[in-house]
């Protein structure tokens, strides 16, 4: 335990120390200056940014009692994970200020919360893990209630909570099987036990997984445990949406992969099973019930469920292709998440949220660029190429099917299938249909820029994925 | 001689489209002067290349013009055989084609679609030579769809016309019905020669006669057989034998010049010509033969009979040529090619003016074609009434007559074709030529009493300026009148006794009745005239003319009255023995009765509605349905996550 | 002799005892608050038990950081009731229904 | 030479680029305007010079040489070994071009009748033409697919957002029941991949396979390539997406889009699985003949236009199917070889012929507003230019030697007959059928006497249309007349293709 080891732990030694910077510059901040706040936060991120930089390295290393774990693949999800926190904010700022609700809390919140990531990317143990979750998840908490007059944001806050302490409940009755088993946290060690003693894998244990995989099952928003999702996105404002549907689900990619890659890997063939029933359901259900809703956050909510059948299915394969490939999908999945709820920021306009699908009508004639960098968007989450999405499942099946499981692969496309319809229904609104108002969208230089780069991205990405891809496989190969 | 060939073939065309497309520009007499000149041009080389067979000696000659596409072996080339068949068929088409260019010009006078008319007759012109002249079934099919298409074009000339549009589209059908058997023949020679081109077919031919093709798994055909009655009934559409013959009498609602080159000379004999220019191929199926002597028997005689009860004068003729293709037909059965080609010849010429003086009279009475409104007109337009007088007797075959040659010898040829045995075949054959001979003489001379004798039917103002029709039109009748009258006397001799065909049509020893038969009993032309009495054939013919001239002229009212007793038969006549409503109620309607059910039901029913919609319906319902579970309650949402729990354990307990 | 086996069944009991509070409870949202206190509570019990059995600190140490967490939580909780309790007036489970489908 | 060696890619980018360029000029709604003036003449340059590159295409490609021309290769997505692979031979090499020969036409008719949002009409098209030449040229299954997906993109926004009045429910349709048909693709794509750990196609056609397997790939390619081409009983999606379309949108479907799925079939159905595609070829026969028979007495009975022009299409595309599936049924390869070269053939023609159709449809709506045969009559007595030039299309649709659309279907009935007499037999029946609702409709909406005041007031031909009809018939007539350079130019390949398929990969 030399001070070198807090080197290693740069990263979130800093964060803490900046947001707690920026937590008390901001008490300084007149309402009229908030943007200060925003600038700051900004700093802090890039400061972070730089840090993650300078802290890289290529090979992976174990501090703290062997708790935290600083590795290639922490790397690459802090990395992303701190942009896309950067994006969103970017998106949030003006809607935030034009509805009276931009208060410094909403930035705090979000950098604690990328905090709360963090140690959970870097968690080496199940304390970490819990540690890192709950961080995250009680700064979510908040976020989501953050616009305090609004019944449905406190409805959704309520019913996350709830539903979130359950899940973290059941989280922590199955890690104190897997310690009463194994009598270890720490996912290496676990390891070393479970293939010392096979005599170990056995009900006791699959007990334990049952519930982490539930608690993991939450973070994703996965069914049977995805009931919060479409009610929190569709509660909460569409900022702290669009902060919940990017870097969390890294953090969740990052929680798999920790305990169950990392630290269960010898109960493989015990929880692949349960992830593939899990992920087939999500599949279906997000698809088929998305169909069916005329809000457009909680269509993307439920579009969210879909992708994260995806993204387990990818996991299921317990390979090492299918974990990139899951990796891959799952940044692949939030860019063009972001990019779509930033654009139903930008049709937002003061004390009027642009919820419905109805909102999109007519988008072409009122702006036709962002109306095609909506549809690029729409048909990178549809998965057809040349959008980046395309390449995510392209990814995501090819792993299935080298595991033998060409039927799986079918149910897939077909699935995909029923979600091309709605997503298709929102460039239909755009483009095929009349505009109900013709206000013409106004929106600030760096957000229209960050905005178009974020969409153009899921296009060039889409026409050169090949580095993006061979990142992923290099991390996880 | 290549270059000849190739004048031949493209001065109608580059006529045709020089009044085509520049009609409008150069006007109405620049436009009938290229087209005639088109035309001229082909006519006197047709006539050099004919001299030089008949006289010249000259062989015969195959030329490939260029390759229309080689697919691994299967040459498929433009090209010519000019044999003395060809030649005489050219001669004929561009003859009969410059008669009615010249005509046209009087009988379009006040047409505006005049420039039209004529590039179309000039295309027309262009089409059938390349039909005559092909060296190779590819050719010879585009040929005769492009003859179809001018027909086409043709009959519905005059497009505000409901009746010409109905028309033109039932012949381009009933036609297309026959070129679906044509295309498959040429296929099947395709399969069993791998060549489309005559020579190496004709050659060949042994061998395909000595293969059989189960069409019906168990049941052999022989593959000439097959061939050769798919081939024919090709010919049945274009030279309307029954039952595709109900194009035809329709195509009259075309302009009269039309009726008398495309539907009387030249096209509606292209099947004749191509079967005698298959004949290597039919000579070696009996069946076939007897098939096409059957069709053709039937048509001779029962359309006949149908020109005794029309009142439409084109009709009339329409049906006369019906009865008179059926003649060809029946000597193409009978194997004499000769005797069909001749009378094709003959008949090319005296039907073209039989037509033409129609159509003078029509002109002459405004476009009245009904023969009831007529009568009596011998004394306005004299040339019109002895022309047609000429074309008559030609056609009832009088004595001396191109006419009387050509049909004596071709009855002569089926009563002695005794190949067939003496079966049912020989017979319905026989008495059908025989017995249609009367047919031939009452129906022609019906109508030529009813126009030219008798009295005067049509109305005063007609009558006031009723006179001949101006020399465009009658020049024509004349020219079309001599070879009527005269050309058989003097060319039935080397034509059909002096082997003038030669290698060009093939006949298996044993089935040549004119070279084995007739040939022992000629004596020249005018030995068949003083025999002429003798024969059953003119009195058949005397009695025909005799029995029209006492219906028609002496007693009028006892066709009126037979019509009203024999009503039962006279129905019959008069709906052309329901072949009409067979095609339109029978095929037409049925085939569009498909199409809506498998439409409404097929298409829009089953595969939309319930496969494709319906599966759609289903997704959107079963939506619906699921989004049902996301009740709003905290405790469902809890209880869901905690049945999923269960779920998982109680997987791993029981059934890990 | 009290064994492991007996703690871990208290400790299953309390859990499913709060489960079975949150799925039944209807009312108030404060019992569904103390029902998931509850369901920490097991989990600790069932640390304790393990770490006592195994001989090993870590589960006890982790126990403590449940008990803080769990403050913060029941914090949070309490503070998102309050702002729902204002908004709505009524704390009432099965109330809390508009967003849903 | 530089050039030559990224011939393809210039052929496929160039339109893209134009096309995004047309989208950068910016819209404007007032066809007078400069801007759309400008925008108009760079979306035909674009597409002019396009064709002009594919004629460099057709005068540097070697008819005589065996194997891909102009071919490109360079790593694309390395992880997973694709690569940027380009190549044309005989067989794609005529169907590029008739690409690059339609898509200018198409520009020129809606040079000003579109009058929402030109830039993007004709960025469409553009962008849409770099796609299918993409298709054509893809040598790399990932690359295949990419474009072949892509493309529905650009139709989908054009049947959308240009089209008629039921255009949104044609065109999710038609989005979606082709997004059904190819994403099997994807899978057997994929999972030919895991056997063969690239996505070179021919890697795929030398991969071994059990006949399962293949069963399976066939299924699943058949699904892709049946509904586009498309087969009965997949083809409802047509009469609706053209019926909608816009009339350039229904001359690019037509002309072109149908002919993906034809040359999926020869691509990639006969080389990658021979013995699966021999062992559905009955299925495949009986489709086809279903599709020419049953569809033409469909056609015969449609009172829209566009719906008859779209269900002959469905019946002539009939015999591409057909003159590729009797390949098993010969002892020879010359009716196979026959077959095949009839069905490309086909492929061509159907492409000039049914756009002609469209263009002549076109014309007329654009002076009445009505698809309706009804609403017609005596047409011929207005517009005599104009009834020329559509009974001649409407002569080559129902097969009429001399032109274009007689040279395939006799080829294929001509092999056919070789194959069986009774597959010749239903399909020569087109010759009366095809016949019968072509020039029904003819007689209907030509000929007569002018039926109402509407048709009274049209007035003939403007010169642009005159371009373009004429183009499209001289170059029917040429084919017809002369189909031999088309033939010369696909015989090697189709010669080496049968030979290919006739060896069993078991």
């Amino acid at each position: 335990m030399n001070w070198m080891d807090y080197l290693v732990a740069a990263p979130e030694i800093v964060m803490l120390g900046l947001i707690c910077a920026v937590l008390i510059a901001d008490l300084f901040i007149q309402d009229e200056h908030r943007v200060r706040t925003y600038w700051l936060s900004m700093l802090a991120l890039l400061v972070l940014l730089l840090v993650l930089v300078w802290t890289g390295q290529s090979g992976s290393r174990v501090i703290f009692s062997g708790s935290y774990i600083s590795d290639p693949l922490s790397q690459i999800l802090k990395i992303s994970a701190v942009i896309f926190v950067a994006i969103s904010f970017q998106y949030s700022r003006d809607y935030l200020r034009a509805n009276e609700i931009h208060r410094g809390e909403f930035y705090v919140l979000g950098l604690i919360g990328l905090l709360g990531m963090m140690i959970m990317m870097s968690a080496n143990s199940l304390l970490t893990v819990y540690l890192g979750l709950e961080t995250l998840a009680l700064s979510l908490y908040a976020l989501v209630a953050i616009d305090r007059n609004n019944v449905n944001s406190t409805e959704a806050a309520m019913k996350y909570f709830i539903l979130g302490a359950i899940a973290s409940g059941c989280l922590l009755y199955g890690i104190s099987w897997i310690y009463g088993v194994t009598g270890s946290l720490q996912f290496t060690e676990i390891a070393a036990v479970l293939s010392a003693d096979p005599s170990l894998n056995s009900l006791p244990l699959w007990f334990g997984l049952a519930f982490l995989i539930v608690g993991i099952g939450f973070k994703f928003g996965a069914v049977p445990f995805h009931m919060w999702l479409p009610d929190v996105y569709q509660g909460a404002r569409t900022p702290v949406t669009l902060y919940l549907s990017t870097a969390p689900k890294l953090a969740a990619l990052a929680m798999f992969l920790r305990i169950l890659v990392d630290g269960l890997d010898g109960l493989h063939d015990t929880w692949a099973a349960m992830i593939m029933v899990i992920g087939v359901l999500s599949l279906l259900v997000g698809n088929f019930v998305a169909i069916a809703q005329s809000n457009i956050k909680r269509m993307l909510g439920y579009s969210t469920i879909a992708h994260v059948g995806f993204i387990l299915l990818a996991l299921f394969c317990g390979s090492e292709e299918g974990n990139a490939a899951a990796l891959f999908y799952t940044l692949t999945y939030i860019v063009a998440a972001a990019g779509s709820f930033g654009i139903v920021i930008l049709l937002s306009r003061r004390g009027y949220d642009a919820e419905n699908l109805a909102d999109f009508k007519g988008l072409n004639a009122r702006s036709p660029w962002f109306a095609m960098m909506m549809m690029f968007l729409m048909f990178s989450l549809a998965g057809v190429p040349p959008f980046i999405g395309f390449f995510g499942k392209l990814a995501v099946i090819s792993p299935v099917i080298d595991a033998g499981y060409v039927e799986l692969a079918v149910l897939m496309v077909l699935a995909s299938v029923v979600g091309a319809y709605y997503y298709l229904r929102v460039i239909w609104y755009m483009y095929f249909e009349e505009a109900e108002d013709k206000a013409v969208l106004q929106a600030s230089t760096d957000t229209r820029v960050i905005l178009s780069l974020n969409s153009l991205a899921v296009l060039a990405l889409g026409i050169v994925p090949g580095s993006l891809l061979a990142l992923c496989v290099r991390i996880l190969g | 001689m290549y270059s000849y060939y190739l004048t031949i073939v493209l001065a109608p065309l580059a006529a045709a489209i020089v009044a085509g497309l520049a009609g409008k520009q150069i006007g109405r007499a620049a436009s009938h002067w290229v087209t005639i000149a088109g035309v001229g041009i082909s006519c006197i080389l047709s006539l050099v290349v004919l001299k030089n067979m008949f006289w010249g000696g000259a062989g015969s000659e195959n030329i490939s013009v260029y390759t229309w596409a080689v697919i691994d072996g299967l040459h498929m080339e433009v090209g010519f055989l000019v044999d003395r068949l060809t030649a005489l068929m050219m001669c004929v088409v561009t003859f009969v084609s410059l008669m009615v260019h010249i005509y046209t010009i009087g009988y379009m006078r006040e047409d505006p679609g005049y420039q039209r008319f004529f590039s179309y007759i000039s295309l027309f012109t262009f089409a059938m030579l390349m039909l005559v002249m092909s060296n190779n079934f590819l050719q010879l099919f585009f040929g005769w769809e492009a003859v179809g298409l001018v027909s086409y074009l043709l009959i519905g000339f005059w497009l505000k016309k409901e009746t010409a549009i109905f028309a033109n589209l039932k012949a381009f059908l009933v036609n297309r019905v026959g070129d679906f058997g044509f295309i498959l023949g040429i296929a099947g020679v395709v399969m069993f020669t791998g060549s489309l081109d005559y020579a190496t077919v004709f050659s060949s031919a042994d061998s395909i006669a000595a293969q059989n093709i189960e069409v019906f798994p168990g049941a052999p055909w022989n593959a000439m057989t097959l061939i050769c009655i798919l081939l024919f009934i090709g010919a049945m559409g274009k030279s309307a034998q029954a039952p595709l013959h109900v194009w035809l009498p329709d195509s009259m609602e075309g302009p009269t010049p039309i009726s008398a080159l495309i539907h009387a000379a030249t096209m509606v004999t292209a099947g004749i010509f191509m079967v005698a220019r298959m004949s290597p191929l039919f000579e070696l199926s009996t069946t076939a033969l007897a098939v096409v002597i059957v069709i053709g028997s039937i048509t001779a005689f029962f359309m006949g009979l149908l020109g005794i009860v029309q009142n439409d004068i084109k009709r009339v003729i329409a049906y006369s040529t019906l009865s008179q293709l059926g003649y060809m037909t029946v000597a193409l059965g009978a194997s004499a090619y000769s005797a069909a080609i001749f009378h094709l010849m003959t008949h090319a010429f005296f039907k073209a003016l039989l037509f033409l003086a129609a159509g003078s009279v029509i002109i002459a009475l405004h476009h009245e074609q009904d023969i009831r409104k007529m009568g009596g007109i011998r004394k306005y337009m004299p040339i019109t009434y002895w022309t047609s007088l000429v074309g008559s007797l030609a056609l009832i075959g009088f004595p001396g007559s191109s006419g009387f040659f050509s049909k004596d010898l071709l009855i002569e040829a089926v009563k002695d074709s005794h190949w067939q045995g003496q079966g049912a075949v020989y017979w319905i054959a026989y008495l059908s030529v025989l017995l249609g001979v009367f047919v031939t003489a009452l129906y022609s001379f019906r109508m030529f009493f009813l126009v030219f004798h008798g009295k005067e039917r049509m109305d005063a103002e007609t009558k006031t300026h009723l006179h001949e029709t101006p020399a465009v039109v009658t020049v024509p009748l004349i020219l079309l009148a001599i070879p009527s009258a005269i050309i058989g006397w003097f060319t039935v001799g080397p034509v059909l006794f002096g082997d003038y065909f030669g290698d060009s049509v093939f006949v298996v020893a044993g089935h040549d009745v004119i070279g084995e038969h007739l040939a022992a009993t000629w004596h020249g032309s005018l030995g068949l005239l003083t025999h002429a009495l003798m024969t059953p054939v003119f009195w058949l013919a005397a009695s025909g003319v005799f029995v029209a001239w006492f219906l028609y002229l002496k007693r009028p009212d006892i066709p009126e009255t037979m019509k009203t007793k024999f009503s039962g038969i006279y129905n019959l006549l008069d709906r052309k023995y329901y072949f009409d409503d067979l095609w339109i109620k029978g095929f037409a309607a049925g085939g569009r009765g498909i199409g809506q059910f498998l439409w409404q039901k097929g298409d829009e029913l089953l595969i939309d509605g319930l496969m494709v919609n319906g599966t759609a319906k289903a997704v959107g319902r079963m939506a619906g349905v699921m989004r049902q579970i996301q009740t709003g309650y905290l405790y469902t949402y809890a209880f869901a996550m905690i049945i999923g729990l269960t779920a998982l354990l109680s997987w791993l307990i029981w059934l890990r | 002799m009290i064994g492991l086996e007996h703690y871990l069944t208290v400790a299953a009991m309390l859990f499913v005892l709060s489960i079975a509070g949150i799925i039944i409870n209807r009312r108030n949202l404060i019992i569904l608050l103390m029902c998931i206190e509850l369901m920490l509570l097991a989990v600790n019990f069932n640390f304790i038990a393990f770490s006592r059995y195994l001989g090993d600190e870590t589960g006890q140490v982790f126990v403590f950081f449940i008990l803080t967490v769990a403050a913060a939580e029941a914090a949070i909780g309490l503070a998102i009731l309050v702002v729902l309790f204002r908004n709505r007036r009524s704390i009432a489970v099965q109330e809390l229904n508009t967003l849903k489908g | 030479m530089e050039f030559l060696q990224h011939l393809l890619s210039i052929l496929i980018w160039l339109p893209i680029v134009g096309g995004a360029l047309l989208i950068a000029i910016g819209d404007d709604n007032d066809v007078a305007s400069r801007r759309a003036g400008l925008m108009r003449t760079a979306a035909l340059a674009v597409s002019v010079a396009t064709f002009l590159v594919s004629v460099v295409l057709y005068v540097g490609f070697d008819n005589a040489a065996t194997g891909m021309q102009f071919v490109e290769k360079n790593a694309w997505i390395s992880s997973l070994n694709v690569f940027y692979y380009l190549g044309v031979d005989g067989i794609s090499a005529p169907l590029i071009l008739l690409t690059t020969f339609i898509t200018p036409l198409v520009v020129i008719t809606s040079w000003n009748t579109i009058k929402n949002r030109p830039a993007q009409y004709f960025a469409a098209f553009l962008i849409l033409e770099g796609l299918m030449i993409g298709v054509f040229a893809a040598l790399d299954a990932l690359l295949f697919y990419v474009f072949w997906e892509a493309m529905l993109i650009p139709m989908f926004l054009i049947i959308g957002v240009w089209g008629g009045k039921r255009r949104i429910y044609a065109t999710l349709k038609f989005f979606l029941y082709t997004f059904l048909g190819s994403v099997l693709l994807l899978v057997a794509f994929i999972y030919l991949y895991a056997q063969t750990g690239s996505f070179d196609l021919f890697g795929f056609m030398d991969a071994p396979l059990t006949l399962a397997a293949q069963k399976w790939i066939f299924i699943a390619f058949l699904l892709a390539f049946a509904v586009k081409v498309p087969m009965w009983p997949v083809h409802t999606w047509l009469p609706d997406a053209h019926v909608e379309a816009p009339t350039g949108g229904s001359v690019i479907l037509a002309a072109i889009m149908l002919k993906m799925g034809g040359y999926g079939f020869v691509r990639l159905s006969l080389p990658i699985v021979p013995d699966g595609s021999e062992y559905f070829a009955g299925m495949m026969i009986a489709l086809s003949l279903i599709a020419v028979v049953y569809i033409s007495f469909v056609a015969l009975m449609q009172k829209d236009m566009k719906k008859l022009i779209a269900y002959s299409s469905i019946a002539h595309m009939g015999f591409v199917t057909l003159g590729l599936f009797i390949l098993w049924s010969f002892d020879g390869t010359s009716g196979a070889v026959l077959g095949i070269t009839g069905g490309m053939v086909q492929m061509v023609s159907h492409g000039l012929i049914s756009g002609a159709m469209f263009l002549c449809v076109g014309v007329l709506y654009d002076r009445v507003h009505s698809r309706e045969i009804a609403a017609y009559g005596g047409v011929a007595n207005t517009m005599p230019i104009f009834a020329a030039f559509m009974v001649l299309f409407s002569m080559a649709n129902s097969g009429l030697p001399g032109t274009s659309g007689f040279v395939g279907e006799f080829m294929v009935i001509v092999a056919s007959f070789k194959a069986n007499f009774w597959y010749a037999f239903f399909v020569a029946t087109i010759l009366i059928l095809g016949a019968a609702y072509t020039l029904w409709m003819v007689k209907r909406v030509l000929y007569g006497e002018v039926a109402n005041d509407k048709v009274a007031a049209m007035k003939d031909l403007n010169s642009r249309e005159f371009m373009v009809l004429a183009i499209l018939a001289i170059s029917v007539l040429i084919l017809g007349l002369w189909p031999a350079p088309l033939i010369d130019l696909m015989s090697v390949t189709i010669e080496q293709l049968v030979e290919q398929v006739g060896r069993t990969k078991l």
